[in-house]
C-alpha cells in the first residue's frame, strides 16, 4: 500500500509559480509509513493507514479531514498519547531537534520520551475545556508542567507564566488565581495555548483548536496563533475539520481520508491547484461569506468510509467522479506531482475543480 | 400581502437563574409568509434557540405572542393547537440524540403514520414510509428501513429526522442547527435536500444558525435575523446583508470567519472589537448591548439608549444609532469613523 | 465511533456483514462478558435446584430424635441438623419461598420506584417536591433498622406480608434513579421530536423514554432483589416473621438459636443456607452487571 | 466534528438550579440549604416515629396500658401515668398536645424510660451504647473506604489484568455475604473450627475490669473486642468501595486532563494521585452518605453475634422483648447520627470540589 517514499518523486512536472522543493531547511518531523490500531468488539480497525509525512522546521503544517479521517489519532500517535486499546502497529516518527539529534518517537524508550514530551513537543487538546485539572489552579498546572522538567525557580516560572498569559492576551492578574471552571471555553484554550509554549517546545501540536467555540472567539484563537508564530519560532501542526482555518494559518496542508494522507501540498496549490478528487470536493462544498453573489455548491455524494469496512483500491473510490478499474484495484501512493505537490490519486492529472463532473454524478448515482 | 403563516410579535423570554433574572429573548418580532427562508443567526448566548423553542411551541414567552394563522398558539383550544402542532416541526442540532436508540428506522417514521391514521394499515405504512425515505435521498429505501441509528453516518441520521418531520406534510419546519454536526462533504447535500422541501413541498423554514456561510447558501432567496445576546439587531433579504452588512456586529462576525482561500482570507479586512467577553446575561450592559465591544460606539449615546430596529431602505432594518445617524446623513452607513483611542482606552477602564 | 455505510459498491463488504450477523448475540454476549454468562448459568442452576428440585428430592420435616446431628449419607448428603431433620431436604424446599417474596417485593418496589418515580418527572410541580422529600427522608434511615422497627409493630405471619413490608422499604433509591433519568431522557431530543408529532403522552412514555431506561429498570429490579433477600433472612434472624414452613432464613434463625456457632457437629445447618444465599446474591450481581450488554442493540447488530 | 453548546441547554439547566432553589425558598447558602435539609428530615423521622407508636391499631402504649391494668390490677389513671413516664406521652391530652409534647422532650433529650428495665432512661442507655458503635462503625468505615479506594484505583489502573480479574471476583462475592451471616461464619470457621481467636474472651466492648480511660491499654483492649465487628463491616463493605472506585478512575483516566497532564509529561505516580485520585474520589463522598447507614444498620445485626456492646445489640434486646420506649428512642438516634454523618460528608465534600465551594 503506502510504499511512496521520497524517491518515488516524479521530476519536473511543476507550473512556474509552484514553490522549489526546500532542501535548505531541516526536517523536523518524518512521519513514515505510520499505522495506528484500535480494538474493538468487531476485530482491529486501522484508523491511520500507511502515513507518510515530512515536516520543516519552522513550517505550519495543517492536517485537514472530516470526521473519522485519522488526523487526531495520527497526532496522538506522535506524542504516543493513544487511548488505551489503540496502538502503532507500524510506521517511525522521526523527530530532529534543534541540536541536530535525531531519534525514533515511536521506538524512543519510555523515560527519554517523558523528557521529550513538553519540552521539545507539546500538545492543546480538542475541547480545552476539559483539558485542564477542575482541582487545581492554572499557576499551579504552570508551576507543576516546569517541576516535571527540572525547573524549580519559582519566580523564574512565574514570570515566565505571567509572560505567556499576556501573549494570549490574557489578563494575568485574573487568569493566573483562577480555577479553570472561572474561566470561559475562549480563555481556558487560549491558557493551554500558554501552557504548550512553556518550556519553549520546538514542535506544537494542536488539535481542533477552534472547535465549539463562538466565532468571534475562534477569530481570537486564530489572530493568538498567528501573532505567537511571528514572535516564537515554532514548527506547527495543527488538526482541523475547517479547511478555512487551514488556508488561514498553515504553510503546508495534508489532507487526510480514511486514515491516509491523499494530498500534501503548500498552502496555496492545496486551494488553488488542488491534485486530488476529495481535496476538491470539499473545497467545492465551503461556500465562501465574502461577496454579493450566490457561489453554487456541490456535495461529495456518498459518505464516509466505514474505517472496520473499507471499499478496496483507493479509500475515495465510491465516491470519486473520475474513478475506474485500477481506483478500484490498487490504492495510490503518495507521489510527487511536481514542486513538492504530493498526492496519492491515479488520476491527478485530470482532476479540476470544474463542479459539473460531481454534479453529473450525484444525479447518477442516489445520495447516501 | 395576505396574513402570514406565523407571526411572532414581540417575543420576549425572562429566566430566572440563580444571578437573578436574565432576558434570553428580548423583544423579537418577525413575520414568516408560506415558503420562505428566514434564518436568524447568532453565537451562544444569543437568544436563537430560545426563540425556535418558542415558535415550535415547546416554550411559553414571558411576553408577546406567537400567532400561527393569525391565533395565538398559547391561547388556542385543544383542536386548534393540535392542528398547529402538526403544521410545525422542529429538526434538531444533534443526529446522534435525536432519534431514538431503540427504534429502527422504520419504526420511527411508522409512528406518527399510524398515531395519526395518516395511513391504513401496516402494508400501507411501509410503503409511505420508503416514500418519505425516498423524498429525503435515502435510497432504495429497503437499505434504511430495518436499520438502527447507530448504524447511520451523522448525515444520514439527519435525513431520517427530516423524513420523520415530513410524515404529518408539516407547512413549517425549524431547523435548530441541523448541519452544524455533519461533516463538510456531505452537509451541502443535507442543505439541498430541505431546499428541495423548500421548492417544490412549498415547506416554509425557520434557520438556525451560527455560521454565515450555511445562510448565504441556504437562505439565499430568503431572509436573515442577526441576534445578538438576545436582541435582533439586524435584518434585511439575504444577498443585501451578507456582502453589506451594517450592524458592526453582523460586521464583525462577517470579518471574522476564515475563508477557505488563502490569499483572500489572509488579505480580508478585520473588525477589531474592543473587548473580547460576550456580556454576561446577568449583567447587560446599559444602552445598547453590543456598545463596550463596538468600535464605533459614540459615548452619551449608545451606552444610554437602546437602538431600535431602524428600517433604513432597501428592506433593511439595522439597531444601531451610528450606522443610522450615517445613513441619515447620506452615508452609505458602512464608512464609520472609528471611536478614537483615548475613548476607547477610558472605557476600557469600566 | 465507527459509522456504518450502506453504498458500499465491494462485494466482499456486504459478505462481510452477513459474517457479522451470522456471530449470534450470545456468542457475542459470552466473549465479551464472561462473568456475567457465569452469574446467568450460576442462577439457572440455583433456580433449577429451588423450583424444579423439590419434586425429585423427597422427604419430610419432621423432627426426629434419633438423627439428630446425624452424619451425611449418600440419601442425605448434607446430614441431619438439631432436630433429625434432613438439611439437603431443607436446602432443596427452602429457597423457593426466598425467591419469591424477594421477587414479589422487588416487583412491588420497582412498580412504586417507576410509577412514582416518571410521575414526579412528568408531572413536577408539588407533587415531585412531595416525592423528593419523603425519598431522602426513607433514605437517611437504615433500611434494615426501619424494617426491624416496621416489623416490629406489624405483626408478620405470611409470606406475602413479608414481602409487602420489603417492598415498601425498597423503592425510594430506584424512584430517584428513575426520576433523574425520566427528566433528563424527557429533554432528549427524540423525545422533543416525539412532542411535536403530538404522538400523546401515554405512547411518549412507554413507547420513547421507559424503552430507554429497561435495562436500567431491570438491573435495579434484580438490586431490590438482593436488598430483599438480605432483607428478608435478616428479619427471620431477629425471629420478627412467624416460624414455619420450610425456609433458609429459617435455618440460619434455629440454627443460631440452637448455638450452632458453638458446636462443630451442627456446622452444615447453618454453613448450607448460607452458602445457597451468598451463590443467589452472588448470581444476582453478576446477572445485574451483564443486563446493560443484554439490552444494548450495539451487540446485536454492529 | 463540530460540537455547539447552544444556549438553550445552559440556561434550562440553570433554570433547573433556580426550580430547586426556589423550593429551598431563601436558602440561597449551600451550607445552609444542607443544614436545612438535615433538619427537616429529623423531624420527618421523630413525627412518623411519634405516629407510628401512638396510632397504629394496638399501639404500644395502648397495649402497655391494658396490661398494665390487666396484670397489676392499675386504674387506667395509674397505668398512663406509669406509659407517661415510658414514652414521655400523656395519653389523656389531645393528640396534637401530647405530639408537641414529644416534641419538646425530644428537644430536651428525654426520650422517655426503658419498658424492660424499669427506672433506666433511654437517654442513658443510649449513652452507655453509642460510643462503642460509632467506634466500631466509624474504624470500620475509613478503613474499608481508605483501602477499598485504593484497591478500586490500582484496579481501574491494571484494569483487564489479574489483579483487577480476581479482585472484582472477591468484591462481588463479599459484597453477596449479608455481614450477620459473616459474622456467623466467621465464628464458625476460624473461632471454633480453627480455633485461632478466642471467640468467648472477647465478647463485649471492654474486658471486665478495664476501665474506660485515655490510656494505651484502654485502646488496646477496646480495639480487642472491637476487631471482629469491624473485620466483618470492612469485608462486606470493601467490594462497594473497590467497584466504585474503579469506575470513577477510569472515568477520571479517561479525562482529557488526564491525557493533557501526561502529554506535558508529569510524573505518573503525580497524575495517579493529583489528577485521577482526587477527581475519582470525590464522587464517592457522595456514596460515603447512604453508605454510612448501611453500615450502621449492620451493627443491629452484628453486634449481638459477637455480644458486642454497642447500641446494636440493645436495639436488637429491645426488639426481642418488645421494649417500644427505647426502640424508639435508639431509633431517633440513629436516624440523628446518620444524618449528621451525612451531613459532615457532604461538607467534607463540598471543601474538596473548588467547584461546588464556589457555588456556595
Amino acid at each position: 500500500m503506502s510504499d511512496a517514499t521520497k524517491d518515488q518523486v516524479i521530476p519536473d512536472a511543476r507550473i512556474d509559480d509552484q514553490e522549489e522543493p526546500d532542501h535548505t531547511t531541516p526536517t523536523i518531523l518524518s512521519i513514515e509509513d505510520m499505522w495506528v490500531e484500535y480494538k474493538t468488539p468487531h476485530g482491529w480497525l486501522q484508523a491511520v493507514r500507511g502515513a507518510t509525512l515530512d515536516i520543516k522546521r519552522g513550517e505550519a503544517v495543517a492536517l485537514i479531514g472530516e470526521s473519522g479521517s485519522g488526523k487526531s489519532t495520527l497526532g496522538f500517535a506522535i506524542l504516543r498519547m493513544l487511548a488505551r486499546g489503540a496502538r502503532i502497529a507500524k510506521g517511525k516518527a522521526i523527530f530532529t531537534n534543534s541540536r541536530g539529534e535525531s531519534y525514533d518517537l515511536v521506538t524512543l524508550p519510555d523515560k527519554n520520551f517523558r523528557e521529550f514530551r513538553w519540552s521539545e513537543c507539546s500538545m492543546t487538546f480538542q475541547a480545552a475545556q476539559n483539558s485542564l485539572n477542575p482541582v487545581m489552579r492554572v499557576k499551579d498546572t504552570f508551576w507543576e508542567t516546569a517541576k516535571a522538567h527540572g525547573k524549580r525557580n519559582h519566580k523564574e516560572i512565574d514570570e515566565r507564566t505571567l509572560d505567556l498569559l499576556r501573549k494570549v492576551q490574557l489578563d494575568p492578574r485574573r487568569v493566573f488565581d483562577a480555577y479553570p471552571h472561572e474561566l470561559s471555553g475562549g480563555m481556558r484554550q487560549r491558557v493551554s495555548i500558554a501552557l504548550s509554549l512553556l518550556l519553549e517546545p520546538d514542535l506544537v501540536i494542536l488539535d481542533e483548536p477552534t472547535t465549539a467555540l463562538d466565532i468571534l472567539t475562534q477569530r481570537a484563537i486564530i489572530d493568538v496563533v498567528k501573532n505567537l508564530r511571528e514572535q516564537l519560532d515554532f514548527t506547527l501542526i495543527f488538526i482541523s475539520h475547517d479547511l478555512s482555518l487551514a488556508a488561514e494559518l498553515a504553510d503546508r496542508v495534508a489532507t487526510m481520508y480514511g486514515g491516509e494522507i491523499v494530498e500534501y501540498a503548500a498552502v496555496r496549490d492545496t486551494f488553488y491547484r488542488p491534485r486530488h478528487p476529495y481535496t476538491v470536493g470539499l473545497l467545492n462544498a465551503v461556500p465562501p461569506i465574502v461577496g454579493e453573489e450566490f457561489t453554487p455548491l456541490t456535495a461529495i455524494p456518498g459518505s464516509t468510509p466505514n474505517l472496520l469496512d473499507m471499499p478496496s483500491g483507493c479509500p475515495f473510490h465510491p465516491r470519486c467522479p473520475y474513478h475506474t478499474d485500477i481506483c478500484i484495484r490498487e490504492d495510490p501512493p503518495l507521489m510527487d506531482v511536481g514542486g513538492n505537490h504530493l498526492t496519492a490519486c491515479h488520476h491527478h492529472d485530470k482532476v479540476t475543480r470544474d463542479p459539473e463532473i460531481w454534479e453529473r454524478m450525484t444525479a447518477e448515482e442516489a445520495v447516501g | 400581502m395576505n396574513e402570514p403563516l406565523m407571526s411572532l410579535q414581540n417575543l420576549t423570554r425572562t429566566f430566572d437563574t440563580r444571578g437573578g433574572r436574565i432576558v434570553a429573548v428580548d423583544n423579537v418580532s418577525f413575520d414568516l409568509h408560506k415558503g420562505d427562508i428566514l434564518c436568524l443567526v447568532g453565537e451562544s448566548g444569543s437568544g436563537k434557540t430560545t426563540v425556535a423553542r418558542m415558535a415550535g411551541g415547546m416554550l411559553k414567552p414571558s411576553l408577546g405572542k406567537v400567532l400561527f394563522e393569525g391565533r395565538d398558539i398559547n391561547a388556542m383550544g385543544k383542536d386548534d393547537f393540535k392542528s398547529y402542532r402538526q403544521a410545525v416541526q422542529i429538526i434538531h442540532q444533534d443526529p446522534y440524540a435525536s432519534l431514538n436508540p431503540v427504534q429502527t428506522i422504520g419504526e420511527i417514521i411508522r409512528a406518527p403514520l399510524l398515531h395519526h391514521k395518516l395511513v391504513k394499515g401496516r402494508r400501507e405504512a411501509t410503503q409511505r414510509v420508503a416514500e418519505l425515505l425516498e423524498l429525503v435521498d435515502l435510497s432504495p429505501a429497503e437499505n434504511y428501513i430495518g436499520k438502527y441509528p447507530h448504524q447511520l453516518s451523522g448525515g444520514q441520521r439527519q435525513r431520517v429526522s427530516i423524513a420523520r418531520a415530513m410524515t404529518l406534510n408539516p407547512r413549517m419546519i425549524i431547523a435548530d442547527e441541523a448541519v452544524s454536526m455533519v461533516d463538510v462533504s456531505t452537509r451541502v447535500s443535507l442543505l439541498n435536500t430541505m431546499l428541495k422541501l423548500s421548492n417544490e413541498l412549498g415547506v416554509t423554514f425557520m434557520f438556525i444558525t451560527h455560521d454565515l456561510s450555511v445562510v448565504k447558501y441556504f437562505g439565499w432567496e430568503g431572509r436573515v435575523g442577526v441576534m445578538y445576546v438576545g436582541k435582533l439587531v439586524e435584518r434585511g433579504r439575504t444577498p443585501n446583508l451578507i456582502g453589506r452588512s451594517l450592524h458592526p456586529y453582523t460586521r464583525a462576525l462577517a470579518a471574522a470567519i476564515p475563508e477557505a482561500d488563502p490569499d483572500l482570507t489572509r488579505s480580508k479586512e478585520k473588525l477589531q472589537l474592543r473587548s473580547l467577553d460576550i456580556p454576561n446575561l446577568n449583567a447587560l450592559p446599559s444602552g445598547c448591548v453590543f456598545h463596550p465591544r463596538c468600535p464605533y460606539w459614540v459615548e452619551g449615546l449608545c451606552d444610554v439608549k437602546s437602538p431600535p430596529l431602524v428600517d433604513v431602505g432597501n428592506g433593511r432594518e439595522v439597531a444601531c444609532h451610528v450606522v443610522v445617524r450615517n445613513i441619515q446623513e447620506g452615508g452609505n452607513g458602512r464608512d464609520l469613523a472609528p471611536t478614537s483611542e483615548e475613548l476607547r482606552t477610558s472605557s476600557a477602564a469600566d | 465511533m465507527a459509522e456504518a455505510t450502506l453504498n458500499t459498491s465491494d462485494p466482499t463488504a456486504a459478505a462481510v456483514e452477513v459474517e457479522m450477523r451470522k456471530k449470534s448475540f450470545w456468542r457475542v454476549f459470552v466473549e465479551r462478558n464472561k462473568a456475567g454468562a457465569f452469574g446467568i448459568f450460576l442462577l439457572t442452576v440455583i433456580l433449577l435446584l429451588t423450583f424444579i428440585g423439590p419434586f425429585f428430592v423427597h422427604g419430610e420435616n419432621r423432627t426426629n430424635v434419633s438423627l439428630i446431628y446425624g452424619g451425611p449419607s449418600w440419601a442425605h448428603p448434607l446430614g441431619f441438623d438439631h432436630s433429625g431433620r434432613d438439611i439437603w431436604y431443607q436446602i432443596v424446599h427452602g429457597g423457593r419461598s426466598v425467591i419469591l417474596v424477594a421477587f414479589l417485593a422487588a416487583l412491588m418496589a420497582t412498580a412504586i420506584g417507576v410509577i412514582l418515580g416518571s410521575l414526579a418527572a412528568m408531572i413536577g410541580g408539588k407533587f415531585d417536591v412531595a416525592m423528593l422529600t419523603i425519598s431522602d427522608v426513607v433514605l437517611t434511615v437504615p433500611t434494615i433498622i426501619l424494617l426491624a422497627v416496621l416489623a416490629a409493630f406489624v405483626r408478620l405471619n405470611s409470606p406475602v406480608q413479608l414481602a409487602l413490608i420489603l417492598g415498601a422499604t425498597g423503592w425510594p433509591v430506584l424512584l430517584l434513579a428513575i426520576r433523574s433519568q425520566v427528566l433528563s431522557l424527557k429533554e432528549r431530543e427524540y423525545v422533543e421530536a416525539a412532542r411535536m408529532l403530538d404522538l400523546g403522552m401515554p405512547r411518549i412514555l412507554f413507547r420513547e423514554v421507559l424503552p430507554n431506561m429497561a435495562s436500567y429498570i431491570l438491573i435495579n429490579f434484580v438490586f431490590n432483589m438482593r436488598g430483599a433477600v438480605y432483607g428478608q433472612v435478616a428479619l427471620y434472624f431477629l425471629g420478627l416473621v412467624s416460624l414455619s414452613g420450610v425456609n433458609w432464613g429459617i435455618m440460619i434463625q434455629e440454627a443460631f438459636r440452637r448455638g450452632a456457632v458453638f458446636l462443630p457437629a451442627s456446622m452444615m445447618g447453618l454453613v448450607a443456607p448460607i452458602f445457597m444465599i451468598v451463590m443467589l446474591m452472588w448470581s444476582l450481581i453478576l446477572v445485574a452487571r451483564s443486563l446493560e450488554d443484554v439490552f444494548n442493540p450495539r451487540l446485536r447488530e454492529p | 466534528m463540530a460540537t455547539l453548546v447552544t444556549d438553550v441547554a445552559a440556561i434550562e439547566e440553570e433554570e433547573d438550579v433556580v426550580r430547586q432553589s426556589r423550593l429551598k425558598g431563601f436558602l440561597g447558602n449551600y451550607f445552609l440549604r444542607r443544614l436545612f435539609r438535615a433538619f427537616l428530615t429529623i423531624f420527618f423521622v421523630s413525627t412518623l416515629t411519634f405516629f407510628l407508636v401512638r396510632l397504629l391499631p394496638g399501639s404500644p402504649v395502648d397495649v402497655y396500658i391494658n396490661q398494665q391494668i390487666q396484670q397489676y390490677g392499675y386504674t387506667y389513671e395509674e397505668a398512663s401515668n406509669q406509659a407517661r413516664s415510658l414514652f414521655s406521652i400523656d395519653v389523656e391530652q389531645p393528640l396534637l398536645l401530647q405530639y408537641l409534647d414529644y416534641l419538646k422532650n425530644l428537644v430536651r433529650g428525654d426520650m422517655g424510660m426503658s419498658i424492660t428495665a424499669p427506672g433506666t432512661s433511654v437517654a442513658s442507655i443510649i449513652e452507655s451504647r453509642i460510643g462503642w458503635t460509632i467506634f466500631s462503625v466509624g474504624t470500620a468505615l475509613i478503613i474499608s473506604f481508605v483501602l477499598g479506594s485504593f484497591i478500586g484505583m490500582l484496579m481501574a489502573y491494571w484494569r483487564g489484568g489479574k489483579f483487577d480479574g480476581f479482585m472484582s471476583t472477591f468484591g462481588a462475592i463479599t459484597g453477596s455475604i449479608p455481614d450477620y451471616q459473616l459474622a456467623l461464619l466467621f465464628i464458625v470457621i476460624f473461632g471454633v473450627r480453627m480455633g485461632l481467636f478466642p471467640y468467648t474472651q472477647m465478647r463485649g466492648a471492654l474486658s471486665s475490669g478495664q476501665q474506660v480511660e485515655f490510656s494505651f491499654a484502654f485502646v488496646q483492649d477496646a480495639l480487642y473486642h472491637a476487631i471482629m465487628p469491624i473485620l466483618v463491616y470492612v469485608f462486606v463493605s470493601i467490594g462497594g468501595w473497590m467497584l466504585l472506585m474503579k469506575s470513577t478512575t477510569i472515568q477520571a483516566l479517561e479525562e482529557d486532563f488526564v491525557t493533557a497532564a501526561r502529554a506535558r509529561g508529569i510524573p505518573e505516580w503525580r497524575i495517579l494521585v493529583f489528577y485521577v485520585g482526587r477527581n475519582a474520589i470525590l464522587p464517592l463522598f457522595t456514596t460515603l452518605t447512604v453508605s454510612i447507614g448501611f453500615v450502621v444498620g449492620g451493627s443491629l445485626l452484628v453486634e449481638p453475634i459477637f455480644q458486642y456492646q454497642g447500641i446494636g445489640a440493645r436495639l436488637f434486646e429491645s426488639i426481642q422483648q418488645r421494649d417500644y420506649s427505647t426502640l424508639q428512642g435508639i431509633f431517633l438516634m440513629i436516624t440523628v447520627s446518620v444524618v449528621a454523618a451525612n451531613l459532615i460528608a457532604d461538607l467534607l465534600y463540598s471543601r474538596l470540589d473548588p467547584r461546588i465551594r464556589s457555588k456556595g
